[in-house]
Order: structure tokens, then C-alpha cells, then sequence
């Protein structure tokens, strides 16, 4: 267990950047929170780019010893190539969707503090500084605080339009989330009772396949799937990020659940001994792979965008959990691909899927409703939402040279090198379906209204042009050389530091 | 030693038959009564295990705290009793659950058991370093000294937490008085209590949280102390909760997360590092970080009571 | 980067720099009279690049390597052409505007795709420039959009997407047989046949890209497509877009007898798939299905040269193929923009000018003896021409006959009643050009392509060349009192056989959504929860020791 | 030692508890209720590992036991704070079954 590293105390300031924001945000209130928060996440950007830059050049992961003490005693933050790569993904996606929502929740000067433009700056700190203590945290239980947060930001951004539906969805969440949380603690204090202390590398080093252990990690896995909504456990999901403004749910569907999945890799990869992950792993896959087909054929049906778009995100969640079996495979370039694969397929969805839910929201704004089957004309009335929409879907798809296409890819070839090939068998099956429901809304989008429909209202290009950003960033990942993909391999247990893909 | 098994027993006994009540309560309000039970009694178990600080945090936070919310809520919560008993769940579903659950609980007790003897922990290295922050009581240096982290964030996710339920309120009520307006008390034991108790409590509060660092205490448990002395007063319409847009409110809500962290970042500078404390002057920046944390600690406790924003200002 | 290099980048970047440059609105507006240009780089490359050595970027992991061999040159230089001279007839076909816009950018996506798979080298760029390809063809189609238009787009997007996912498998298969982490295709390609999934990788192949080709019973896309498109696109979809498929086997498929068991089903597939379009094509009534049906006939014919080639190991296979290939690109392209010329054009002093030329052409797919097209049976006659084999190919070649003089019927039915309408020389002067160059470019090119002096050829078996000329001819002859068979069979006739297992999907949909909306419930998701942490346990028990 | 067993059968028992009445209990009170007996029963089960230490409790299960009572305290009042919005705009008790979309808050 290494002391703090260099830079390490960009670590620190990740975490207090927007925690130090959101405080200040509340307090200040009205405008202030606004150019706060705008302030604080374009930082942000920054933080991370110097992070995920400092873990590339060092080839090993960044560490901070928090007041200077190390483990068991003390907590330890951590970025790690995963944690670098997602912490990256998600301060991008956050500024785009602060840019997003200015054109909704500007406060004008002079005017009063309203209650959703004050709620969705201060929130969207908060969830910045929740999702940056989920990725770096190294002790169980601090992030377990960090999930609560992640929780309780995530919740009140989804409620921001105070609906009535929107408060049933989001108490299913709350429910779930909490029942889920209530595993994952239950998990540590196991896991505290076997081995006196809560830091991961520490737990890594030292843990047995005894009884206590495997429940606790039994426990910690279903209710981290419970928040991440993984089929059948799925339930809160497409009410909650369908009935969201369309900026929370980019952020629902594209971050949140990402957070918890990293916090399961770190038990299945780092925590768990790789005799019961490997065992258990064609069950977490086997879940996956329902999500993939189910997903996509009821999303395939949906008749509303949203929910098309929310369903897509139960599908896509799937993927995730297909690279589990293929890195406890024991094949270490299998191991090797698998990983990038899930990360990959990770950060492209959630600049993909957030660019989908901010251009759907666009569209649906446009024409007025949400129909799958009547959006004719949205094409007309916002084409760069279309096209950001239709872009994002190709890296969903999985079509070159999308980032979701290079994902994909590498999970194909993880699962060919492994004989697991029922696995490709879901990947190709799930993108076929995924290009069903895609090319529905596209279809419709672009369908010419008759020429005596009324003339669509010019809408301000700011907006759209934010969405169709995320989309191109989620199509260019797949071109990005391959050197800048061994960064999520720093840190993995089983893998060479700074070795290619 | 038979005894203290007895005494034991008969406490896990009662915890588990509140809790069954609590459950299985034909109203609302004899569950949620049966949930106070139930705390008082974990209290007892807490006290049982030694835990002197966690008794009263949840004596303060899971009876008192909890209690008044759920109350209020029981109250507010009327009707609707054909969706609920439509929405019951079948006979079958409910055996399913009861067996699941059992088989969970099994796992559980069995793992419990088969924990590695001698028990592993950081009981001794705690108890030995807990002088390195200045601190006597154990708990407290952990909170303070080690953890610090976690009741970072814990404050920040208290704030968060107040601004969430503040943010369900409707758009024309934002800025107003949170929670529903209870009538002056003149007489009877409420306005009794709401009298004599306040001052008394405030002093306890107060000690609890100075007193956190050496003995029992803190400053949670004196913050929620501090808290339900003020909800009492105003249960028994004494005291108004103030305008959610008042500046002095949101600055005590942030006092203490705010004083932490920049504590935190000025260790940075003078000390080990991010929340460590400098050695010079480690004791007074502590007492000024925990005095800041108890008023912000009781401001989020009795507004989170509260509720979000019902009335104009 | 060399210069024959920097070209083979150009033949990809061009259209793709165009493609960039539409995001400048002024741009976007004269795009569509620059579609003629956008090709220009790819012919340039297919005459002074051909065998040039790759480029190859980023060495280390083989990320993009382009390289062009001499059938792919030869390809590319007609495809490019094709490219050109259609790209100059849309501009007169749609003129200006936002639809005309819309089209162009379509065009170059189309485009780059289509010139890209004849000079990509590794399997990530193939299959980027295929799914282009495959993909974008789409916009093309359903350029009009109509009802027909869109459900053939429709279609045809599905089934590209069906072909994209067999070859991606087939490529991961292909990248796994292959040690260490090369993706270059000549090393996929050596590894193939040691595979332990060679078996699996040649059918996948041939699947993904016989769908591509149209080879039977995947054809069915072809006849819906090619007509719904506006006519420059249906000339580029079945010139230029269909040898996608035809390159694809061509790289992946090596004829040197390590694939001689599957060489024998490429080519009872590609004979079949030849009866098959003839059989079809003569009942329809429509000049551009019946030419979608010739092409699903003429990819049969290359299909089967190939499968011959493969099977008997022939050397020079792949030049042969590529060549016969060359002139399908040319003359069918050619005469879809007849079919346009046709509807535009009245009066017989101006007719001549499309239906002479028209009816050569369409000769030559029959093999008349002189045309470009004898050239090119001539030249698969080493992998088609004895024994059975032999003599299905006459046969089919007779078909051919039969089926090009019924689209010349059609043709002339087409034609404009107005003997006054005359058509536009921005229509006319393309297809003059793609007719002569369908004509000639064949006798220019055979020496070069290794084939030998093309004079010789016409002498070498004249009976042989004209019997099934004249047995088409007669079969037409009698085919034109029977009418009424006409529209017999409807476009893309087995497709019509996939109703049942669109209302099975549908069921199933219903069914699955129905299961899905149980498991939401409260209780079925707490309890699947539950059930969740103990089978979580009970697993990773199994394996505790 | 002494304790430990009594009180960590309770807390697995807490826990069963908890988790069958979040699944088969349906009104929105009742859950709330059901989840902090949950958490209750997790929160001893810290307890119970804090006290098997050889000497004396161990303090940091206890630091996080309060640390998570103060959360789990926010997640309650977020809990009551829905509900209650959602019954004042609705009259539900319960969250079953999903409308399409309800009528805007007041």
C-alpha cells in the first residue's frame, strides 16, 4: 500500500471543487448558484483532464492519504485508469448538460430565486461531487456515503419538474436505492467483521473465499445491481429517467448508474477472490444478456420517446455486465480486451445516451409531444437534434467508427477468445434490436410533414448543439488511437501497468 | 454471567418483538408507535454493547428525530386505504417473501457466526493513536481524526438532503415557511414540556457536543438534541420555522460542512495534508470546526422535520 | 507518404473532405453540381496506384491500412467512373435544392464507402467502408419518399444490418485466428484456413457478403431497392455498390484450393442465384426491376466463377472475376441511366440514341460476340467453362439473352409519347459516356489485366459464343406472346414468404413485453431481489473450496 | 464476547424483517418503516462487530454506525418529504401502478 503520489492532491481537489461549490451555491442562491456551478464544472473538466493525463503518464494509479494517515485507520482516495477514464467521461457530460440547461434555468438579473433554476445548479454540483467521491473513493464505506448522495441528488434532479408521476417514480427509485444501500452496508460490515478494515487494496490482499465473505459480497452485488437497475431488478428505471427533464435523465441514464458499476467492478475485480467471481459471473452476464434482448424488444414497442430512450438504457446496462465472465476468464488478452470493452462501452453510452435524452427532449419540445409514431416534421423544426440523436444511436448500434462499435468489438473478440461465443451471439442480436428502435424514431423524425402543417417554431440552436457535442465525442471515441485506451488499464489487478489494449 | 446473558436475551427479545409489531400494527400510528419502541429498545442494545455514543445518536436521530417525522406523516398521511389493500401483494407473493427474506436472515446469522476468532479490528490501534488528533475519546478521534472524510461528505449530503425535500415544494411556495403551522399551545403537557424543556435541553446539547471530544458525545447527538428542543417548541406553536430564502438559515446549514472543508483544504497547507490538523493549533481549530458543525447539524436535523416550504413568508 | 499513396488516402478523403465542407451552408449549395468530382481521386489512384506497398499507419497496432491490388484497381477504376458520370447526371436529374442537398450528402457518405472497400487493406477500415456503404445506401433510396420507397430502404437497411452482423463475427473470428494483434486482411486471410472456426468464418462471410452481392435467397433487398431509387442511384447501387460484396469474397476468399469444399457451394450458389434472377426477372414488368433481376443473374454468374475458381484452384481467378466484374459495373450502371433517358426522350430521330447503344449492352450480357461483355464471359471461361458447369453457364448465358431483350421491350415501352421531348445533354452526355466506356474500356483493359490480346478472343470458340445468343433470342421471341404472365411474381418474390415470421416476432414482442411488465411490479422485483442474493451466494459457494 | 451472539442474531433477524416488509408491505408508510428496521438491524450488525474485539469496542464501527444514522436519518425525511407531496397531489398511500403523467403540482 503506497503512500500519497505525486499529484495526488489533484484528488483532493476534484472532491472539494464542487462539494466547496454546491455549499457555496446554496448559499448564495438565485444567480449565483448559476455561474457557481458553471464555473465549477468547466474546472472540473479541467481536474480531470489533469488526472486522467497524470495516470497515463505515470503508468500507475494516483493516491492521497486523507489528513495524511494511511489504511485501515485511515481513508485513501484513489484514481486509478478506471476511475480516470469515468471521472473524465462524467465532468464532460456534466458541463454539457450546465450548458444544456441554461437556456431553461437562466436566473436574468434582478429577478427573485425560483425554485427549479436554484435546485438544478446547486444539484447538479452536488452530483458532480458525489460521482467524483464514488469513482476515487478506496474505502467501502466512504462510498457508501458517496452512494447516498449520488442518490439523493440524483432523485431530486428527476423530481425537478414536481409532477405528480415524477414523485411515484421517484420514490420507487428512493425505495429501491435504499434497500440497495442497505446491502451494500450490511456487505461492509461483513466484510469489516472478517477483516478489520474497509480499504479496498488493503481487502484485495487479503481476502478469503469463507462464508462471511461471499455473502457479503452476494449482498453487496444485488444491491449495487438494485441501483443500477439491472434486469429484472429494473423496475424504477423507465418511469424515473423517462419522466425526468430531459437533462436529469441525461445525466440518470448516462452517469449515475455507471458510478455504481464501477463501485461493483471494484468488489467483483479487486475484493472478491476470481474462484467464486468467476463462478458467479455467468449469472451477473446471464441477467445482462436478458436485459439486452428485453430491453430492446420492449423499447422496440414503447410508443413514447422517452420511454423508448429510458428502455434503451436497461438494454445498454446489459453490455456492462457481458465483460464480467470474459475478464474472470483467465485469458489475459481476453481479460485485457473484455475491460476496455466495458469501459469503453461505458463512457460511450453515457456521452451517447445523454446526447440521445437531451436531443429527445428537443424533439419532443419541437413537435409538441412525444409520440414515437407522430414526430413528422422534427426533422424540420430541429435537425441538429435529429442528427445528434441519430449519431448517438450508431454508437448505441454499434457501428463504426463509433465508440460503442470499438466496445463492442473488443467484447466480441474478449468472448470469441474465451469460447464464450453465446456472449457475441447477444452482443450481434442486442444491435439488430438496438437499430430497430433507433431507426423508428429516426424514421419518424424525418418523415416530411405535409406541406399544410404548420411551419415549426425556430428553436435556439444553443441547446441542440450541446447534445449533438456529446454525440460526436461519443462517435469519436472509437477513433481514438489506441495508446489513449491504455489508461483504463492502470490499476487493474492481472494487468501489466501501461500495458496497450 | 448468566445474568448478563439473560439481560441480553431478554433485550433482543424485545427489540425483535417491536419490530415484528411494527409490521404487523393494524394502523398506522400503532406501527410507526411501535417503531419508537422499537428504537428506545435498540438504544438499550447499543448501551448493552458498549456504544455509549452511538446509544445516544440513536436515541437523539432514529427515536426522536425519526419519531417526530413519522408522526407528522402518519397524520398527514390519511386515506387512500383501498389502493393500499389493492396493491397488497397475493398470499403467495407474501409466503415468498417471508421464506426469502428468512433464507437471507439464515445466511446472515450463519455468516455472522463463522467470523474469524480472534476478531480482527482496529479496536487497540484506535484506542492507541486516539491522543495523535487530541482527542481522548475514541470515537470522537475516529469521527475526527481518520474518518474525517466520511463526515465531510455526511454534512455536505445533510445539506443536500435539506435542499431536496425544500426543492419538492411547489414552484409558488419557494422562499416560504417550511412545514405546517401548529396552533399555540397555552396549556396542557405539550405547552408544559415546550416550556420547561428548551432550556434544559439547549445545555444539554450544548455540553454534549463540547463534551464529545473527551467523553460520550458529540456533536450529532448534540445537534439533534439542540434540534428536537427547538421541533418541541414548535409543536407547541411557540416558534415559527423561518423563511427557507432567509440568508442566516442557509449559512447555518453551511457553517459547519463549509468550516470542515476549508479546515480540510488549510491543512493542505500547514499540515499533513487534506483534513489533517496542524499540531499547533489543532484544539481551538477543532472546537471552532465542531461548533460550526453543531448548529449545522441541528438546522438540517430540524428542517428536514419540518419539511419542505407549505406558506408565503 | 509516397504520391501513388497519398491518392489511394484521397480516393476515401475526397468525398469525406466534400462531406465536411457541407457543413458550410454556401457549400452545402453547389454540392450537388461537385458529385462528379468527388470520384476523380479514386480513378486517379485506380491507374497509378495499383500495386503501390500499403500504407500502413499507426505500425505498431496496424490501426489503418490501405493498399490496392491489381483486381481491386481495376474494380475501383470502373466503380470511380461510374461514380463520376452519375454523380454528373443527378445534378440534372434533381437540379438544385434542399431535397437535391439532402441527396448529395447522402451520395458522398454512399460514395466514400464504395470506393473505400476497394482500397482498404485491414478489417476495421473494410468494415467501416462496407457498413458506409451498406448503410448509407439508405438515404439514396428513399431519396423520393414514397410509401415503396420507404419500405424498400426499409428492408434493405435490415437486411444490411443482418449481412454488417455476420460479418462482424465473421471478422472477430477472423482477428482471433490471427497471432498477436494484426487486423491487416492478408493475414486474416492466411490464417483463415487453419482456423478451428473456418468452417463458421467462410459461411459467415459468405453470407454477409453474398447478401451484399444478392445471391439467392438473399437477394431479395436487390429488386426492391434498385427500382425505388431515383435512377442515378439505382445506377450506382447495382454498377458499383453491389461489388462491395463481389470484393469482399473476392479479398476474403483466396481461390488457391485451401477453401476448394466451399468453392463448390459459392458456385452451385451463384448458379442458382443466375436461373434464379432469370426466372424472376422475365416477369416484371418494370425495365429497373427487371435490371435488378440481371444483376442478381450477372453477381450469380461472378459467384460462381469464383466458387469454380476456388474449387479448381485456378490461378488468375481473382483478375478474371474482377474483370467480368469490371464490365457488370459499366454496362449495368450504363443502362440504368437509360431507363431515365428513356422516359425523357421521344421521337424516333432521338431514340436511337439510347436504345442502339442500349440494346448492345444489353447484348453483351448474353455474351454477343464483339461486345465488352463476350470479353468478359470469355474471360471466367478457364473457371466456367467445361463439363456442367459449362454448360449451365450457356444456359445461363442464354438467360441473359432472353432477359436483357425483355428489358429492351420494356424500355421501348417506356419511352416518351411526346415525340417532341428531348433530353437534357446533362442527362444524355453521361450516358453516352458510361454506354461507349461499357463498350470499349473492356477491349482497352483485357491485355492489361493479364487476359492476353483481346482480337483473339472472338475467334476462339464462335459457335460456342453465339448459340446462346440466338436460344435467348428465340426464347424471347415466344416469351412476347405470353404477356399475361407479366407481374406473376411480385418484386423481391420471397420476401413475400416473411409475413408469418413477422406476426411470430410480433408475438413474441407482445409476449416478452407482457412478462417484462410483471417483473416491474413491486413485489415480483423485491422478490427477484431476494432470490438474486442467494443464488449470488449459492454460486460463488460452489466454488469456495 | 457475550453479547455479540444474541445480539447478532437479532440484527440478521432485523434484517429478514426489514427486507420482507419492503417487498410485501404496500403502503408508502409501512416501507418507510420496514426500511429503517433494515437499517436498524445493519447498523447493529456493526455494532455486534464493533463489540467482538478482544478489549474494548471498536471505535471506528461505532464512528461509521453514527455517521450512518445521521444519512440514513436524510434518507428517511427525503422519503416522507415524496410521499407526502405525492399524497397531497394524488391521494396515493401507495406507489403501485404508474399513470402516464399526473397532473402538475399545485
Amino acid at each position: 500500500m503506497s503512500g500519497t503520489t505525486p499529484g495526488g492532491w489533484l484528488l483532493v481537489f476534484t472532491l472539494a471543487l464542487p462539494a466547496g461549490g454546491m455549499l457555496a451555491a446554496f448559499a448564495l442562491g438565485g444567480r449565483a448558484a448559476e455561474r457557481i456551478a458553471l464555473a465549477a464544472l468547466g474546472l472540473g473538466v479541467l481536474l480531470a483532464g489533469a488526472v486522467a493525463a497524470r495516470v497515463q503518464a505515470a503508468g500507475a494509479p494516483l493516491a492521497y492519504l486523507v489528513g495524511g494517515r494511511a489504511p485501515p485507520l485511515g481513508i485513501r482516495l484513489q484514481a486509478d485508469g478506471i476511475a480516470a477514464a469515468m471521472l473524465l467521461t462524467a465532468s464532460v457530460v456534466l458541463l454539457a448538460v450546465a450548458l444544456f440547461g441554461r437556456a431553461a434555468h437562466a436566473t436574468p438579473p434582478g429577478v427573485a430565486e425560483a425554485r427549479a433554476p436554484f435546485a438544478f445548479w446547486t444539484f447538479l454540483l452536488a452530483l458532480s461531487a458525489a460521482l467524483a467521491a464514488a469513482l476515487l473513493g478506496a474505502d467501502l464505506f466512504n462510498l457508501f456515503v458517496a452512494l447516498e448522495m449520488l442518490t439523493f441528488a440524483a432523485l431530486s434532479l428527476a423530481c425537478l419538474d414536481g409532477r405528480a408521476s415524477q414523485f411515484r417514480s421517484e420514490l420507487r427509485y428512493l425505495f429501491f436505492a435504499l434497500i440497495g444501500s442497505a446491502l451494500y452496508l450490511l456487505g461492509t460490515a461483513l466484510l469489516y467483521g472478517a477483516y478489520g478494515t474497509l480499504d479496498i487494496g488493503l481487502l484485495a490482499a487479503h481476502a478469503r473465499a469463507d462464508a462471511p465473505t461471499l455473502l457479503a459480497a452476494a449482498l453487496m452485488t444485488a444491491g449495487l445491481l438494485a441501483r443500477m437497475a439491472l434486469f429484472p431488478l429494473h423496475l424504477w428505471l423507465p418511469p424515473a429517467h423517462a419522466g425526468a427533464p430531459p437533462a436529469a435523465s441525461a445525466l440518470l441514464s448516462g452517469l449515475v448508474v455507471k458510478a455504481a458499476f464501477v463501485l461493483l467492478l471494484r468488489v467483483w475485480v479487486w475484493v472478491l477472490p476470481p474462484a467464486p467471481a468467476g463462478a458467479a459471473a455467468p449469472l451477473l452476464a446471464g441477467l445482462g444478456a436478458a436485459a439486452i434482448l428485453v430491453g430492446s424488444l420492449v423499447a422496440l414497442r414503447q410508443e413514447r420517446l422517452k420511454l423508448l430512450v429510458a428502455y434503451s438504457t436497461v438494454a445498454q446496462i446489459g453490455y456492462l455486465f457481458l465483460m464480467l465472465p470474459l475478464v474472470l476468464a483467465g485469458d489475459a488478452e481476453a481479460a485485457r480486451r473484455a475491460w476496455l470493452g466495458g469501459v469503453l462501452q461505458a463512457a460511450s453510452h453515457a456521452f451517447a445516451k445523454a446526447a440521445m435524452f437531451l436531443s429527445a427532449g428537443l424533439i419532443a419540445g419541437a413537435v409538441g409531444h412525444d409520440r414515437v409514431a407522430a414526430l413528422c416534421g422534427a426533422g424540420r423544426a430541429v435537425p441538429m437534434a435529429v442528427i445528434a440523436f441519430g449519431l448517438a444511436g450508431l454508437s448505441l448500434v454499434g457501428i463504426p467508427p463509433s465508440g460503442g462499435f470499438t466496445a463492442k468489438w473488443l467484447l466480441l473478440t474478449a468472448a470469441i477468445g474465451t469460447g464464450q461465443w453465446w456472449w457475441a451471439a447477444v452482443i450481434l442480436g442486442g444491435g439488430l434490436l438496438t437499430g430497430g428502435y433507433v431507426y423508428r424514431v429516426l424514421a419518424g423524425s424525418l418523415t416530411v410533414p405535409p406541406a399544410t402543417a404548420p411551419q415549426p417554431e425556430p428553436q435556439a440552436p444553443g441547446p441542440a448543439r450541446v447534445a449533438l457535442a456529446l454525440a460526436l465525442v461519443s462517435v469519436a471515441l472509437g477513433l481514438l488511437p489506441f495508446a489513449a485506451f491504455g489508461l483504463v488499464q492502470i490499476g487493474r489487478p492481472g494487468a501489466l501497468a501501461g500495458a496497450g489494449p | 454471567m448468566t445474568a448478563s446473558w439473560l439481560l441480553d436475551g431478554l433485550v433482543a427479545a424485545l427489540v425483535l418483538g417491536a419490530a415484528a409489531w411494527t409490521l404487523a400494527a393494524p394502523t398506522a400510528v400503532a406501527a410507526v408507535v411501535g417503531f419508537l419502541g422499537f428504537g428506545l429498545l435498540l438504544t438499550l442494545a447499543w448501551l448493552r454493547l458498549g456504544a455509549a455514543e452511538v446509544a445516544m445518536a440513536e436515541a437523539a436521530i432514529g427515536v426522536a428525530a425519526t419519531g417526530v417525522i413519522l408522526l407528522l406523516a402518519v397524520v398527514r398521511l390519511r386515506g387512500g386505504a383501498e389502493t393500499v389493500s389493492a396493491a397488497m401483494p397475493g398470499r403467495g407473493m407474501v409466503a415468498a417473501a417471508g421464506l426469502l427474506a428468512g433464507a437471507v436472515g439464515l445466511a446472515l446469522a450463519l455468516a455472522v457466526l463463522a467470523l474469524p476468532d480472534p476478531a480482527p479490528g482496529l479496536a487497540a490501534e484506535a484506542l492507541a493513536r486516539r491522543g495523535e488528533a487530541g482527542l481522548g475519546n475514541p470515537v470522537a478521534a475516529v469521527l475526527t481524526g481518520y474518518r474525517g472524510l466520511d463526515r465531510l461528505l455526511e454534512s455536505v449530503a445533510l445539506v443536500l438532503a435539506v435542499l431536496a425535500v425544500w426543492s419538492m415544494a411547489p414552484d409558488r411556495r419557494w422562499g416560504g415557511i417550511p412545514g405546517p403551522r401548529f396552533p399555540r399551545q397555552e396549556d396542557g403537557p405539550l405547552a408544559l414540556l415546550a416550556r420547561l424543556l428548551p432550556p434544559v435541553g439547549i445545555v444539554v446539547g450544548t455540553y454534549i457536543a463540547w463534551v464529545g471530544s473527551e467523553a460520550p458525545g458529540g456533536t450529532v447527538q448534540g445537534g439533534a438534541i439542540l434540534a428536537a428542543m427547538w421541533g418541541l417548541a414548535w409543536v407547541a406553536g411557540i416558534v415559527q420555522p423561518p423563511a427557507i430564502a432567509s440568508r442566516p438559515v442557509r449559512l447555518a446549514l453551511v457553517a459547519g460542512p463549509a468550516a470542515f472543508l476549508l479546515a480540510g483544504l488549510a491543512g493542505m497547507a500547514l499540515a499533513e495534508g487534506f483534513l489533517a490538523w496542524p499540531p499547533a493549533f489543532a484544539r481551538p481549530l477543532i472546537l471552532l470546526v465542531e461548533a460550526a458543525m453543531t448548529l449545522s447539524v441541528a438546522a438540517a436535523l430540524a428542517l428536514l422535520v419540518a419539511g419542505p416550504p407549505e406558506r408565503a413568508a | 507518404m509516397s504520391g501513388p499513396q497519398a491518392l489511394l488516402v484521397a480516393a476515401i478523403g475526397m468525398p469525406l473532405l466534400l462531406l465536411l465542407a457541407c457543413l458550410h451552408g454556401a457549400a452545402r449549395r453547389c454540392m450537388p453540381g461537385l458529385l462528379w468530382i468527388a470520384p476523380l481521386p479514386g480513378l486517379a489512384a485506380a491507374l497509378l496506384a495499383a500495386d503501390a506497398p500499403p500504407l500502413v499507419m499507426d505500425a505498431a497496432r496496424l490501426r489503418l491500412t490501405l493498399g490496392l491490388d491489381a483486381p481491386s484497381a481495376l474494380l475501383l477504376g470502373a466503380a470511380s467512373l461510374l461514380w463520376s458520370m452519375a454523380g454528373a447526371y443527378a445534378f440534372r436529374y434533381f437540379g438544385r435544392g434542399p431535397g437535391a442537398e439532402r441527396f448529395a450528402l447522402w451520395w458522398l457518405v454512399t460514395l466514400s464507402g464504395s470506393l473505400g472497400v476497394f482500397v482498404a487493406g485491414d478489417l476495421a477500415s473494410f468494415y467501416l467502408a462496407f457498413a458506409a456503404a451498406s448503410l448509407a445506401a439508405f438515404g439514396l433510396i428513399v431519396q423520393d419518399g414514397t410509401p415503396r420507397a420507404r419500405r424498400a430502404g426499409e428492408v434493405t437497411l435490415l437486411l444490411a444490418v443482418m449481412g454488417e452482423i455476420c460479418l462482424l463475427l465473421a471478422f472477430a473470428l477472423l482477428a482471433e485466428a490471427v497471432e498477436g494483434p494484426s487486423l491487416a486482411i492478408a493475414e486474416a486471410v492466411a490464417a483463415l484456413p487453419g482456423s478451428p472456426a473456418r468452417g463458421l468464418a467462410v459461411g459467415l462471410l459468405i453470407t454477409g457478403f453474398g447478401l451484399k452481392a444478392g445471391l439467392v435467397p438473399l437477394h431479395v433487398w436487390l429488386p426492391l431497392a434498385h427500382p425505388a431509387a431515383p435512377m442515378p442511384a439505382s445506377s450506382v447501387l447495382s454498377g458499383a455498390i453491389v461489388k462491395a460484396g463481389i470484393i469482399g469474397l473476392l479479398r476474403f476468399l483466396p481461390a488457391d484450393g485451401t477453401l476448394a469444399d466451399w468453392g463448390g457451394v459459392l458456385a452451385g450458389l451463384g448458379l442458382l442465384t443466375a436461373f434464379w434472377g432469370v426466372a424472376c426477372g422475365i416477369v416484371q414488368a418494370n425495365p429497373k426491376t427487371v435490371l435488378a433481376y440481371s444483376t442478381i443473374s450477372q453477381m450469380g454468374v461472378t459467384a460462381a466463377a469464383l466458387g469454380m475458381g476456388m474449387a479448381l484452384a485456378e490461378p488468375g481467378t481473382a483478375m478474371a472475376v474482377a474483370f467480368y466484374a469490371t464490365h457488370h459495373v459499366l454496362a449495368k450502371g450504363a443502362l440504368f441511366l437509360a431507363v431515365g433517358l428513356a422516359a425523357a426522350t421521344g421521337g424516333p430521330r432521338r431514340l436511337w440514341l439510347v436504345l442502339l447503344p442500349a440494346l448492345l449492352l444489353a447484348l453483351g450480357f448474353g455474351g454477343l460476340p464483339g461486345t465488352g461483355g463476350a470479353l468478359a464471359k470469355a474471360a471466367v471461361k478457364p473457371q466456367l467453362g467445361a463439363g456442367l458447369v459449362g454448360l449451365l453457364a450457356a444456359l445461363s448465358a442464354a438467360g441473359s439473352t432472353l432477359l436483357m431483350l425483355h428489358f429492351m421491350r420494356r424500355l421501348v415501352a417506356l419511352t416518351a409519347e411526346d415525340p417532341q421531348r428531348r433530353p437534357a445533354p446533362g442527362l444524355l452526355l453521361p450516358w453516352l459516356g458510361m454506354a461507349a466506356a461499357a463498350l470499349l474500356l473492356p477491349w482497352a483493359l483485357h491485355a492489361g489485366a493479364g487476359l492476353g490480346d483481346p482480337w483473339q478472343v472472338p475467334g476462339q470458340d464462335p459457335a460456342g459464343a453465339f448459340w446462346p445468343v440466338l436460344l435467348g433470342a428465340a426464347l424471347a421471341a415466344a416469351l412476347a406472346r405470353r404477356d399475361r404472365w407479366l407481374g406473376a411474381v411480385p418484386e423481391g418474390d420471397l420476401l413475400s414468404l416473411a409475413g408469418p415470421a413477422r406476426r411470430l416476432g410480433a408475438a413474441c414482442g407482445t409476449a416478452v413485453g407482457r412478462a417484462e411488465a410483471v417483473l416491474r411490479a413491486w413485489p415480483a422485483a423485491g422478490l427477484s431481489l431476494l432470490v438474486l442474493i442467494l443464488a449470488l451466494f449459492g454460486l460463488m459457494a460452489t466454488a469456495a473450496p | 464476547m457475550s453479547a455479540t451472539l444474541p445480539y447478532g442474531v437479532t440484527a440478521a433477524a432485523l434484517i429478514a424483517l426489514g427486507l420482507f416488509g419492503l417487498v410485501a408491505q404496500a403502503a408508502v408508510l409501512r416501507k418507510i418503516l420496514a426500511c429503517n428496521l433494515l437499517g436498524g438491524g445493519v447498523f447493529l450488525l456493526f455494532g455486534v462487530v464493533a463489540r467482538r474485539g478482544a478489549t474494548a469496542a471498536d471505535a471506528v464501527p461505532q464512528a461509521i454506525v453514527i455517521t450512518g444514522l445521521v444519512v440514513a436519518f436524510a434518507a428517511t425525511a427525503l422519503a416522507v418529504a415524496l410521499a407526502l407531496r405525492l399524497h397531497q397531489i394524488t391521494g396515493a398511500a401507495t406507489i403501485a401502478g404508474e399513470p402516464e403523467s399526473g397532473p402538475r403540482g399545485e
